[in-house]
């Protein structure tokens, strides 16, 4: 087995028009920017986007954005230093948004990843996030019914990989890229490494290889917070 | 007949020789308990499945040698296994979301009956006794291919391929193909499909010891298997 | 009245100094992003609380030197953290499991608006641009004591603290103690009660600029901080 | 902050009549024997018991039902080995049983965890395991509400711990145990070796020190398959 692909152009053709695709980080730790930017060289459009964020700067999800590759963005905090890009498109009603509680993302992903169609919690009662939804009460408290979220493609960024598919994570990078990768039909991690099947001790592997269909190696990867402060652009 | 069936029918390991040619290379496979765990003995040269046990291990192994076992290190059946490079642990609820959520190309199953509409009982015989139900009522309705192995008929020489099962149910609708003693059978659109039959049986003969009819849909084949 | 409020009133350092001498050594903490951040430097001596990100670190320390960052290791604000011995990384699922399974002792967070039912609204002042709300809905449901700290009254001189708010809802019913910049209030039975005052407020006018009724049951203490 | 505990005796000491137990562990695999002969000791009663399994031979939870201290046990597959002890009681109509689906149950343990009431699987749909449930379909398949499942006290574990409760777990002797640490009210591990704060890699922490509230060394910890080999009995 080996799930290895050796350009990130490879890794991202498979999205196409319409796709929605997942994309790991909050704000820009863990954001897979290089796999962001060669999905940007490719420029499908039309896509829905899940993140925690909408985009920060000119590089990664903003410039997606930019690109008008993004009709829908899932999100719980579309705000950040610099999020020009996405507020100036929405409050000109070019993108849409689905804004969700972080916690409620997180759980739908990972409801979408486990087969859970449906679960309760009791974050949104009684607000306007809330509004629609099926409740419920169990116990003597009110609780609001949530759906899973499933993609079609996961971007991911990883710090270990094996052809597999097994990986690792750096620090805080982890966020919602393992959940990510189990909620999508499609998986694609650019790792900072890959290392021989059983280079990755077993109980230390986060993300099991059958949740990755392609890993791609980005040796020393960008990170989002240093682009902007360099005020880069893609492309 | 059912002395000249004994005289025929495949082994259990010849079942699972037949159940492991169609598990293609790189397949991410559950083998319920007992039977079905000889399965992964027959993979294809050239083909390595990765097996999934749900106590939480991915990339498992063989049996080790006796008196080399680690009691930390087991399958789903408490038997000790080893590890294969690329293996990985896991906790139970991550183990289930593999199951549940679809990440499984295949799980293979034991069963007392199957139904021609997908039903499968194979986790209580109804009579009492103490119930156990393990992981089998998540493995059916978690795999993108639910397939099981078993006798064609019981050792009283009743069918276990039936219109409907009498027993109680681990599963609706969710068997997609059964490899027997006798034959391999689809279930499509609610009916068995016979895809497969040993060569010294009658489709008569066949069909009798059937509990529901055997659609026929192109050509059946024969099921040759080697000695095993 | 407002002039000689804005006098006597606590700054924001001071109203997270008074939050910080209600943790307790050991709680596991979570400060909402912005002015609750400031409550980690209060500790009182001898006291540690675990330090909770939503974003998947738990037992985090202080900002690193300018130029030391990693941007792998941020919080919740996205600002550069480091880590004390003993810290734990996970994902944002599990970091939320700690949230809403009610793991947390306190979540210290601001605030637009508190009702004196409990009811929370900070994270959207209603009137357009782009919402945002990141985890508070899910930390107002998680913490065994969800607390706030505010000012007393906005900028322009409108209670914050009211008889129901007026802007969306963060959640309902789940605050039960506001750090203001006057008071120390709990919410008990749908009241506010007041526990602190600045001794340079008399309560008629700490009254005159809260939305609701304060009740006093039992003795009202002096709110003494240190000048920071 | 120091979880750690000196004695097993001291570990266990909060556990009274009437509690509900988690105690981790797929057969021998990842129980914590140690701590269960410790509550033997003890000896409270009527005992909830929940475990993947019902006990094996006479040591660990057999022994806790041959002592009288179970009244009911909530598990997925109470047969094994030698399941003799709960067979019996059982059979005699002395011990109740609740059945639930493997990974039902370690969903429910999860949802009791993470502060999710209720969710929807497609486990059971159609059996005799979902009778009295509520159904409810999805995107045109037919799902069955499971409630979470909390407990007072959970028995678990580890490989390596520290004093603030972070745990390892040592190969598939993981199961169970991370997911019942969370879902109790109060966590007791029993590990292998204790290491001080920072001993163990953050990102190698398995279960967090949130999740767990005392910790005892038990340094060379007793296998259950051993000891039924050995056919020992407890006490």
């Amino acid at each position: 087995m080996d799930k290895t692909v050796a350009a990130l152009a490879e890794a991202v053709a498979p999205i196409q028009d319409g796709a929605t695709v997942m994309i790991g980080g909050f704000g820009g730790s863990g954001a897979p920017i290089e796999l962001i930017h060669a999905l940007i060289d490719k420029g499908p459009k039309d896509l829905t986007v899940i993140n925690n964020n909408a985009g920060n700067g000119h590089v990664g999800i903003a410039a997606m954005i930019e690109q008008g590759m993004v009709r829908k963005m899932i999100c719980s905090f579309p705000r950040s230093a610099d999020p020009k890009v996405f507020t100036d498109l929405y409050l000109a009603g070019g993108i849409e948004l689905e804004l969700v509680p972080q916690g409620t993302l997180a759980e739908r992903i990972r409801a979408g990843g486990a087969g859970i169609p449906a679960f309760y919690t009791p974050t949104s009662f009684g607000t306007d996030l809330a509004k629609g939804k099926p409740v419920a009460e169990f116990d003597g408290r009110q609780y609001v019914q949530e759906r899973w979220l499933k993609a079609d493609f996961a971007l991911i960024k990883g710090e270990l990989g094996d052809p597999m598919g097994n990986l690792t994570y750096r620090m805080a990078a982890r966020n919602f890229n393992p959940l990510m990768a189990t909620a999508a039909k499609h998986t694609i991690a650019q790792v900072s490494r890959i290392v021989p099947p059983g280079g990755i001790d077993p109980e230390q592997v986060v993300t099991p290889g059958i949740f990755v269909n392609s890993v791609t190696e980005a040796a020393i990867p960008q990170q989002e917070e240093i682009l902007n402060r360099q005020e880069a652009v893609y492309p | 007949m059912s002395a000249a069936i004994n005289d025929i029918k495949l082994s259990n390991a010849q079942i699972a020789w037949r159940a492991a040619q169609d598990i293609e290379d790189g397949a991410y496979v559950n083998l319920g308990i007992g039977f079905p765990e000889m399965v992964a003995k027959f993979q294809p040269a050239g083909r390595e499945a990765v097996f999934h046990t749900e106590n939480g291990v991915l990339g498992f192994g063989e049996a080790p040698e006796a008196g080399e076992e680690d009691w930390d290190l087991i399958n789903a059946g408490k038997k000790a296994i080893t590890l294969k490079p690329g293996s990985t642990f896991f906790h139970h609820a991550d183990s289930f979301a593999m199951v549940r959520g679809g990440h499984l190309d295949v799980a293979i199953l034991g069963a007392y009956q199957v139904a021609q509409n997908g039903d499968l009982a194979n986790w209580s015989t109804g009579k009492g006794g103490v119930p156990a139900v393990g992981g089998a009522m998540d493995l059916v309705h978690g795999a993108k291919r639910v397939a099981v192995i078993t006798d064609h008929i019981t050792k009283k020489g009743e069918p276990k391929l039936m219109a409907a099962c009498t027993m109680p149910l681990t599963g609706v609708g969710c068997v997609t193909r059964v490899y027997t003693s006798l034959a391999v059978i689809d279930i499509e659109d609610g009916r068995f499909v016979l895809r497969e039959k040993l060569p010294a049986i009658y489709f008569d003969d066949l069909q009798a010891v059937t509990g529901a009819e055997l659609k026929v849909d192109g050509t059946v084949r024969d099921l040759i298997v080697p000695a095993l």
